[in-house]
């Protein structure tokens, strides 16, 4: 199994080519594509099943390194492997995928197309958090993003177009920018390469390049260094996404079909931070220093500001899409802090329990919108006493989310502050008002959707039927993670600790006297 | 007595498979799995007498106690935060903890049979409780500071499922609906959490330690160093998670509201031990408390004692009142800790949770009874008025005859609670106040306020306490003919556990000595204070000056109840007990006590209305401007765009277009050749081999 | 003017005149029948050219193999009682050029080319000369030609064959 | 006296009015029937040449094999335009427009 990172990758495109040849013109062809996507994602869930007991959790090396020439003239190579910063986010990658077939199982308009893109996707995002090489990345950025497109503006709701156009015109402005620092950093390397690995090794830049000399140019007196830094930063910072990019979340999420939004949440949220630990840490270290706080600052008011906004929201979709939005700021404080492990490993952790813990919610959201047609909150009241399985879910779904102990949240978001505590301590304290105002918009959506008396349009028999046995299988997977990380996080956290802990190191000495105490 | 991890990993798994099951299979087990849960309770309850017994009479934590570490939880790195382990802790306080929550537990379980029999959702009833076990166990149990916020919030879980578990009762009595109820209770809890959180990380950050013993041992040696003001703040920010569970003003307001769970629920978690969770985590914490931090709650605890007791003497609904009471004797707890009478909080926290327990499961018989009346009567109740209202004691009048038990039971209670001698409440409640007074009159004169406030909390226990009786069991029953028929005492599951849980109100169980001038007890010398890790601590009060203050205490504080008593007879025998006289005069007093302060209302108007407020305004900051600039800026470019189309359509367009229609149109002509006819291109072949051979041959 | 020629004239105006009915006769079974005349005529060029073969092979391949066989196919292909059995024609002024122009260019190529012509070899039978060449030197032609014959007459009856309903299932 | 332009102004003359039938004509018979016209205008030359030059035998083989293709291909012809006919109840070579891209 050398080549296994290429086939996670690519087994999906497999996938994609076979829904392709299914005739559409066969009976039962429908069935058939959703089998032969659910197959693939199996496979890929199995191979990442593989990937996970074989991964050596001791080392904080490159691992399943796949390396060969891919276009020699211009020293573009096909580099893949996983780390302790990527492994997690693969898994998820695959978890994620195979749950969004179960979820895509009523989707009845083109389901070849459908599929078919679902599938490219999958490649799409398996890819980027697999490559090594920038070009590579970049490629994979993009061929995820065509897809994303698609599959919001055509199987989407009623404002779809709006909202596939604007969430691609912001990902196209943030890869514009990426790839503009690509070729600045690609342009100074003392041997040409686009290696992301090699590049996190100064040596290996040119001497005498600008990029090196870093004299502040015309721009606000910004150093070259500085504005490749906040070309990644902006441009991951679009997919996080950070205050003040965020406001295609909204919409991208509430007219996406469900398995989209629970991508959308679970996965490609995570491509932001993740493009921040593996891009701007790594390679630009001083900057990052520099830009710490600032980092921090954005993150506050994504907690904070993401919690007060979900509470005004009125769909509930939007409203846990601005909770998304909250908790990837804990994300973003956790990476920032550098005085102990907690703040890194939380950051890391808490992509991955987003990912579990926000699709669960978009899954269990979807189910609620195939029977009563409409998300509005107050259109609904007492469903608990209608349908108790689906309540207590989506009840387990938002204790995650407001971090209860004993639920995957809760070990995450509480190492990010005490990370966050010991290196930001204003920032840590006013962020804490998240966990009051998490609890509160959670709790008074499940009042008003769940409690109180029934909602009597909702009084006949089978009115608001009971969460069905695929869609229990579509969300109980992502529960078990959610519990047992819960209740045993050691699991996750030893598969990114060591990788984590040297990128800690080179973060400390990167920010030397300034941060130690 | 040797214990071992298996009986502590029993009794933390025995309630959680039960829960489990429960939640899976409840429905289908016979009799809605209830044998199940209590089953696992009865077990958890006897493993526990064994362990408290063993350290009673074997002292087997005596000076070292048994700690065992879970390690690898968070990661297998050597060092580091992740390298932190959880754990069990068990010691003195541990165990008496133990037995108090899994006997409250074990007998209000049965009760619960009884009370909610015939509920649909019986079998999830139970399943919640038996969580709540779990969680509490947890809280008891975990050796570190994690731990104990992840049982504390657990509980916090529980009890608001248990709240909210008539979810779909528009309300359950006057002004409380159970679906904002449970809510209520939670988010101000997680207020209260947030404090604890930081006040953890504030420990955590100074220490890089997270169990309890090693983060003592960091702070006696100096881990704060010179900020000890910090300390003091991470005390108190420590302080703020018991405010929020305990219901110490000012983040007591959802405790009365929490009365919409059913009235086992209240018993257990809303009196006897969750909200107790509070002291005794101020009692676990005791060493890291400054005495600035410890003056600071026994402030809060001796005005959250006077507080609830006043607003508990003007309320009519039943379970209303030992609300209020429950946050008056919480707040005794708090300030005996505070004053530095350590083994007296704890004292409390047992006893109280045994007599108001006992309070809270023999209004439950009562309304049980009461509803039961009214049903077989068809009266309904109304919620916009007091008439046909089971909860309200202006309602009830001379219950004695028909429910004897729950008559002798709560009389019991009443003289527990108010610290009649003979009861176990008078040995605790004493201990306090003798604490308070040594504290207040003997050692920190200007601190004189918390002895007041605590003496005159008893003074008004004792009046609402017999308020209650009175108004409850005494005089004659004004129910309707038809409903007194029905009137009768509650089955056997609901008296048994009455009966024992008032056995455990006699003082004998706590001390031979009910005066407890000759003998201490073996309270005090089984839950002696831990040393203090903060560098310089308040002089604790010499042992002998809490003697000396001792009976001057209790002569005081015996006068108060009596006091209270004789006021409550006075009215009683004037028919003026019910205070409608006092609501008719219209006097302010008797509206501010009614409405509580007010506190309700202004959070309401300040706290809660302002969050919507603002994110009202932040959502459609978002919306309007956020948004606005993106799509301006989208609209701007979509103009530029237009502009540009616009010059490319007629400047460079046109050019193109005028080629495109030029070989458009000539296509056109030469297309009609393109017959399809075979005939015309042999034409056309021929003419072109004759063209050619010409044109060549020329 | 020796007999020779005057043959060669009556031949040549015989060819001529049955292609000229042939190609504007607008009844087909006329044209059928004059295209018999021109065959024969050419078959009777053939033998004046002393290819004696070629002029037996031209009568009875053509006329007696091809002409009946269009003949068939004239009768075949029209009813009994379609009295008019004429074939209609198009744009003759176009075709009527195009084979003037043809016509010209050709004869004025045939006239005007310095043919390097040999005189006057006697001439003698051709057949078994014709049948040696076959054999010895043009054996694979001859063979391949015979095969295509074979392929087209079986293909040839193949689809001309008549499908009856219960023959297959074909429409 | 007789000599190659002289036949050669016989086959031309035979060939153009094989074109004009196959230009004019639309019935596919007649058409067949110009075809057979051109083919015979080519065997003619054939023979000319091979009388006219060298006496050798080459021309009338040539002019043997063109016939069996002719008889071949009017064999084959002939199945098509009936086979059309039976379909589409005509021979008209411009109403048989099925295969027309």
């Amino acid at each position: 199994m050398s080549n296994i990172l290429s086939w996670l990758t690519f087994l999906p495109l497999v996938g994609m080519a076979a829904i392709l040849v299914i005739p559409t013109r066969l009976r039962k062809s429908t069935g058939l594509i959703r089998y032969v996507a659910l197959g693939t994602t199996l496979g890929c869930f199995a191979l990442a099943a593989w990937l996970f007991f074989a991964f050596d959790r001791s080392s904080s090396a490159m691992q399943f390194v796949e390396n060969a020439d891919w276009i020699p003239y211009f020293s573009i190579r096909y580099t893949l492997g996983v780390d302790g910063l990527s492994i997690l986010m693969v898994l998820l990658t695959q978890i994620i995928g195979l749950v969004g077939v179960i979820a895509s199982w009523n989707i009845t308009k083109a389901v070849k197309g459908y599929f078919a893109l679902y599938l490219l996707l999958q490649t799409g995002m398996t890819g980027v958090f697999c490559a090594l090489d920038f070009v590579l990345f970049y490629v994979f950025w993009e061929v995820m993003l065509l897809p994303m497109y698609f599959l919001i503006g055509i199987w989407g709701g009623p404002r779809k177009e709006y909202a596939a156009i604007k969430f691609f015109l912001y990902t196209l402005l943030g890869s514009v920018l990426m790839l503009l620092a690509i070729l600045a950093l690609y342009l100074n390397m003392q041997a040409p390469s686009f290696s992301i690995t090699a590049m996190a090794d100064p040596a290996n830049f040119r001497a005498d390049g600008w990029l090196v000399r870093n004299m502040p140019t015309w721009f606000f007196g910004l150093t070259p260094k500085e504005l490749v830094w906040l070309a990644f930063f902006v441009g991951f910072a679009i997919k996080i996404p950070a205050f003040p990019f965020h406001t295609w979340l909204p919409d991208a999420h509430v007219e996406a079909p469900t398995a989209i939004s629970v991508i959308l949440a679970g996965i490609l949220l995570k491509m932001g931070t993740y493009g921040i630990l593996r891009v701007n840490f790594p390679i630009l270290p001083a900057e990052t220093v520099h830009f710490a706080t600032f980092i921090a600052v954005i993150a506050v008011i994504n907690i904070v500001y993401g919690a007060l906004c979900a509470m005004a929201q009125k769909d509930l979709k939007s409203l846990v899409a601005y909770s998304s939005i909250s908790h990837m700021g804990y994300v973003m404080l956790g990476m920032v802090s550098w005085r102990n492990e907690a703040g890194l490993n939380g950051a890391v952790l808490q992509m991955f329990n987003h990912g579990t813990i926000t699709a669960m919610l978009f899954l269990l959201v979807g189910v609620v919108y195939d029977r009563a047609h409409h998300r509005r909150i107050d259109g609904f009241g007492g469903l608990w006493a209608k349908a108790p399985v689906f309540s207590s879910l989506f009840v387990v779904a938002s204790m995650a989310a407001l971090g209860l102990p004993g639920l995957s949240g809760f070990i995450s978001e509480l190492l990010v502050f005490m990370g966050a505590f010991a290196s930001h301590r204003v920032f840590a304290v006013i962020a804490s008002s998240g966990i009051v105002l998490g609890a509160a918009y959670l709790l008074w959506t499940i009042q008003r959707v769940f409690m109180g008396p029934l909602n009597q349009a909702y009084a006949e028999k089978d009115a608001m039927p009971e969460i069905s046995p695929r869609e229990i299988a579509s969300v109980v997977p992502l529960m078990a993670i959610v519990i047992v990380l819960g209740v045993y996080p050691a699991p996750a956290l030893n598969l990114i600790g060591p990788t984590l802990g040297s990128l800690l190191q080179t973060m400390q000495s990167a920010a030397g006297a300034a941060i130690l105490p | 007595m040797e214990t071992t991890i298996t009986t502590y990993a029993l009794i933390l798994a025995l309630p959680l498979v039960a829960f489990v099951v429960q939640v899976f299979f409840g429905k289908r087990l016979p009799r809605g799995g209830d044998w199940l849960v209590i089953g696992a309770i009865c077990i958890d309850l006897l493993l526990s007498l064994r362990v408290f017994f063993g350290a009673l009479f074997f002292s087997s934590f005596a000076g070292t106690p048994f700690v065992w570490n879970l390690r690898g939880w968070l990661g297998d790195a050597g060092t580091g935060v992740l390298a932190l382990s959880t754990g069990i802790l068990v010691d003195n306080v541990t165990a008496m903890m133990l037995v108090v929550v899994t006997s409250c537990s074990t007998l209000i379980f049965l009760f619960s049979t009884g009370y909610m029999a015939g509920h649909r959702r019986y079998s999830l009833f139970f399943a919640y409780l038996s969580l709540f076990a779990f969680s509490m166990l947890l809280l008891v149990l975990g050796n570190n500071l994690i731990a104990l916020f992840m049982g504390w919030e657990l509980v916090g879980l529980s009890s608001y499922l248990l709240i909210g578990f008539l979810f779909e009762e528009p309300v359950v009595a006057p002004d409380i609906v159970p679906a904002s109820a449970c809510k209520k209770a939670f988010i101000t809890n997680r207020i209260g959490d947030t404090g604890f959180l930081l006040g953890i990380l504030t420990l955590f950050s100074f220490t890089g330690k997270i169990a309890y013993g090693d983060v003592f041992e960091a702070v006696r040696n100096g881990a704060f160093g010179d900020h000890t003001t910090l300390l003091t703040v991470a005390g108190i920010l420590l302080f703020c998670g018991a405010m929020a569970k305990s219901a110490q003003f000012p983040l007591h307001v959802w405790l009365p509201d929490a009365m919409a769970g059913p009235t086992p629920v209240s018993a257990l978690i809303h009196a006897a031990t969750m909200v107790a969770a509070g002291v005794y985590m101020v009692a676990r914490l005791y060493p890291l408390f400054t005495p600035d931090a410890l003056t600071f709650i026994a402030y809060v605890g001796a005005f959250t004692a006077l507080f609830g007791a006043t607003i508990a003497l003007v309320m009519n609904d039943i379970k209303r009142v030992l609300a209020y009471s429950t946050i008056s004797q919480l707040g005794y707890m708090v300030f005996g800790l505070g004053v530095g009478a350590y083994s007296a909080g704890l004292f409390h926290l047992m006893t109280h949770a045994f007599f108001k327990a006992l309070l809270f499961l023999a209004a439950g018989s009562v309304i049980h009874a009461m509803h039961r009346a009214y049903h077989y009567a068809g009266l309904e109740w109304n919620p916009r008025s007091r008439e046909n209202d089971a909860q309200d004691m202006r309602n009830m009048d001379g219950l004695r005859k028909a429910m004897p038990v729950t008559f002798a039971t709560t009389a019991v209670a009443v003289l527990a609670i108010s610290g009649v001698p003979f009861t176990s409440g008078f040995l605790s409640k004493d201990m306090i106040l003798g604490g308070a007074f040594a504290f207040g009159f003997v050692e920190n004169p200007q601190h004189f306020l918390i002895p007041v406030f605590g003496f005159a909390a008893a003074v008004l226990t004792a009046f609402y306490m017999a308020r209650l009786l009175i108004m409850t069991f005494l005089g004659t029953n004004r129910m309707a003919e038809r409903g007194q028929e029905a009137l009768r005492e509650s089955p056997w599951n609901m008296t048994v556990p009455l009966v024992l849980l008032a056995v455990l109100c006699g003082w004998f169980w706590y001390n031979p000595d009910p005066t407890t001038i000759f003998a201490k007890g073996w309270v005090s010398s089984f839950l002696t204070p831990p040393a203090s890790a903060v560098p310089q601590t308040l002089v604790a009060a010499p042992a002998d000056a809490h003697h000396a203050a001792h009976v001057a205490a209790m002569l005081v504080s015996l006068s108060c109840a009596g006091a209270g008593f004789f006021a409550a007879w006075m009215l009683g025998r004037r028919g003026a007990i019910s205070l409608e006289h006092w609501r008719l005069s219209g006097s302010r007093v008797y509206y501010l006590l009614a409405n509580k302060y007010y506190v309700d209302e202004l959070y309401n108007r300040t706290v809660v209305a302002g969050m919507v407020q603002v994110s009202r305004i932040l959502g459609w900051f978002d919306k309007v401007l956020v948004d606005g600039v993106v799509n301006a800026t989208g609209r701007f470019q979509t103009g530029l765009s237009e502009l540009s189309g616009f010059v490319d359509r007629y400047g460079v367009d046109g050019l193109v277009n005028a080629l495109a229609g030029f070989v458009r149109d000539t296509g056109n002509e030469v297309r009609q050749i393109q017959t399809g006819r075979i005939q015309n291109y042999v034409v056309y072949a021929t003419v072109g081999l004759i063209v050619l051979i010409v044109v060549t041959g020329m | 003017m020796n007999a020779y020629d005057l043959a060669f004239y009556l031949l040549a105006a015989m060819a001529l005149v049955g292609a000229a009915i042939t190609v504007l006769s607008r009844r087909l079974v006329y044209a059928a029948f004059s295209l018999l005349l021109a065959f024969l005529g050419v078959a009777g060029l053939y033998a004046l050219l002393a290819a004696d073969f070629l002029a037996i092979a031209q009568v009875v391949v053509y006329v007696g193999g091809i002409l009946v066989l269009l003949l068939f196919g004239v009768m075949l292909t029209h009813r009994i009682y379609d009295t008019t059995l004429k074939s209609v024609r198009v744009q003759p002024l176009l075709g009527g050029l195009v084979a003037a122009g043809i016509a010209i260019l050709l004869i004025s190529v045939a006239w005007n080319t310095p043919w390097n012509t040999t005189h006057e070899i006697a001439a003698e039978p051709t057949t078994a000369k014709i049948g040696e060449a076959f054999m010895k030197h043009y054996v694979f032609p001859f063979e391949f030609v015979s095969l295509i014959l074979l392929v087209a007459l079986i293909g040839a009856a193949l689809i001309g064959r008549s499908r009856t309903p219960g023959s297959g299932n074909g429409r | 006296m007789v000599q190659l332009p002289h036949f050669l102004t016989v086959s031309a003359l035979l060939f153009a009015a094989g074109v004009f039938a196959v230009v004019t004509r639309r019935n596919a018979v007649a058409l067949l029937m110009g075809v057979e016209l051109m083919l015979n205008a080519a065997n003619l030359n054939f023979a000319a040449f091979s009388r006219f030059s060298h006496n050798s035998l080459d021309g009338q083989i040539f002019a043997m094999l063109s016939i069996v293709t002719a008889a071949a291909e009017v064999a084959v012809a002939l199945a098509i335009v009936l086979n059309i006919y039976r379909n589409i109840e005509t021979i008209d070579a411009d109403q048989a427009g099925d295969l027309r891209g």
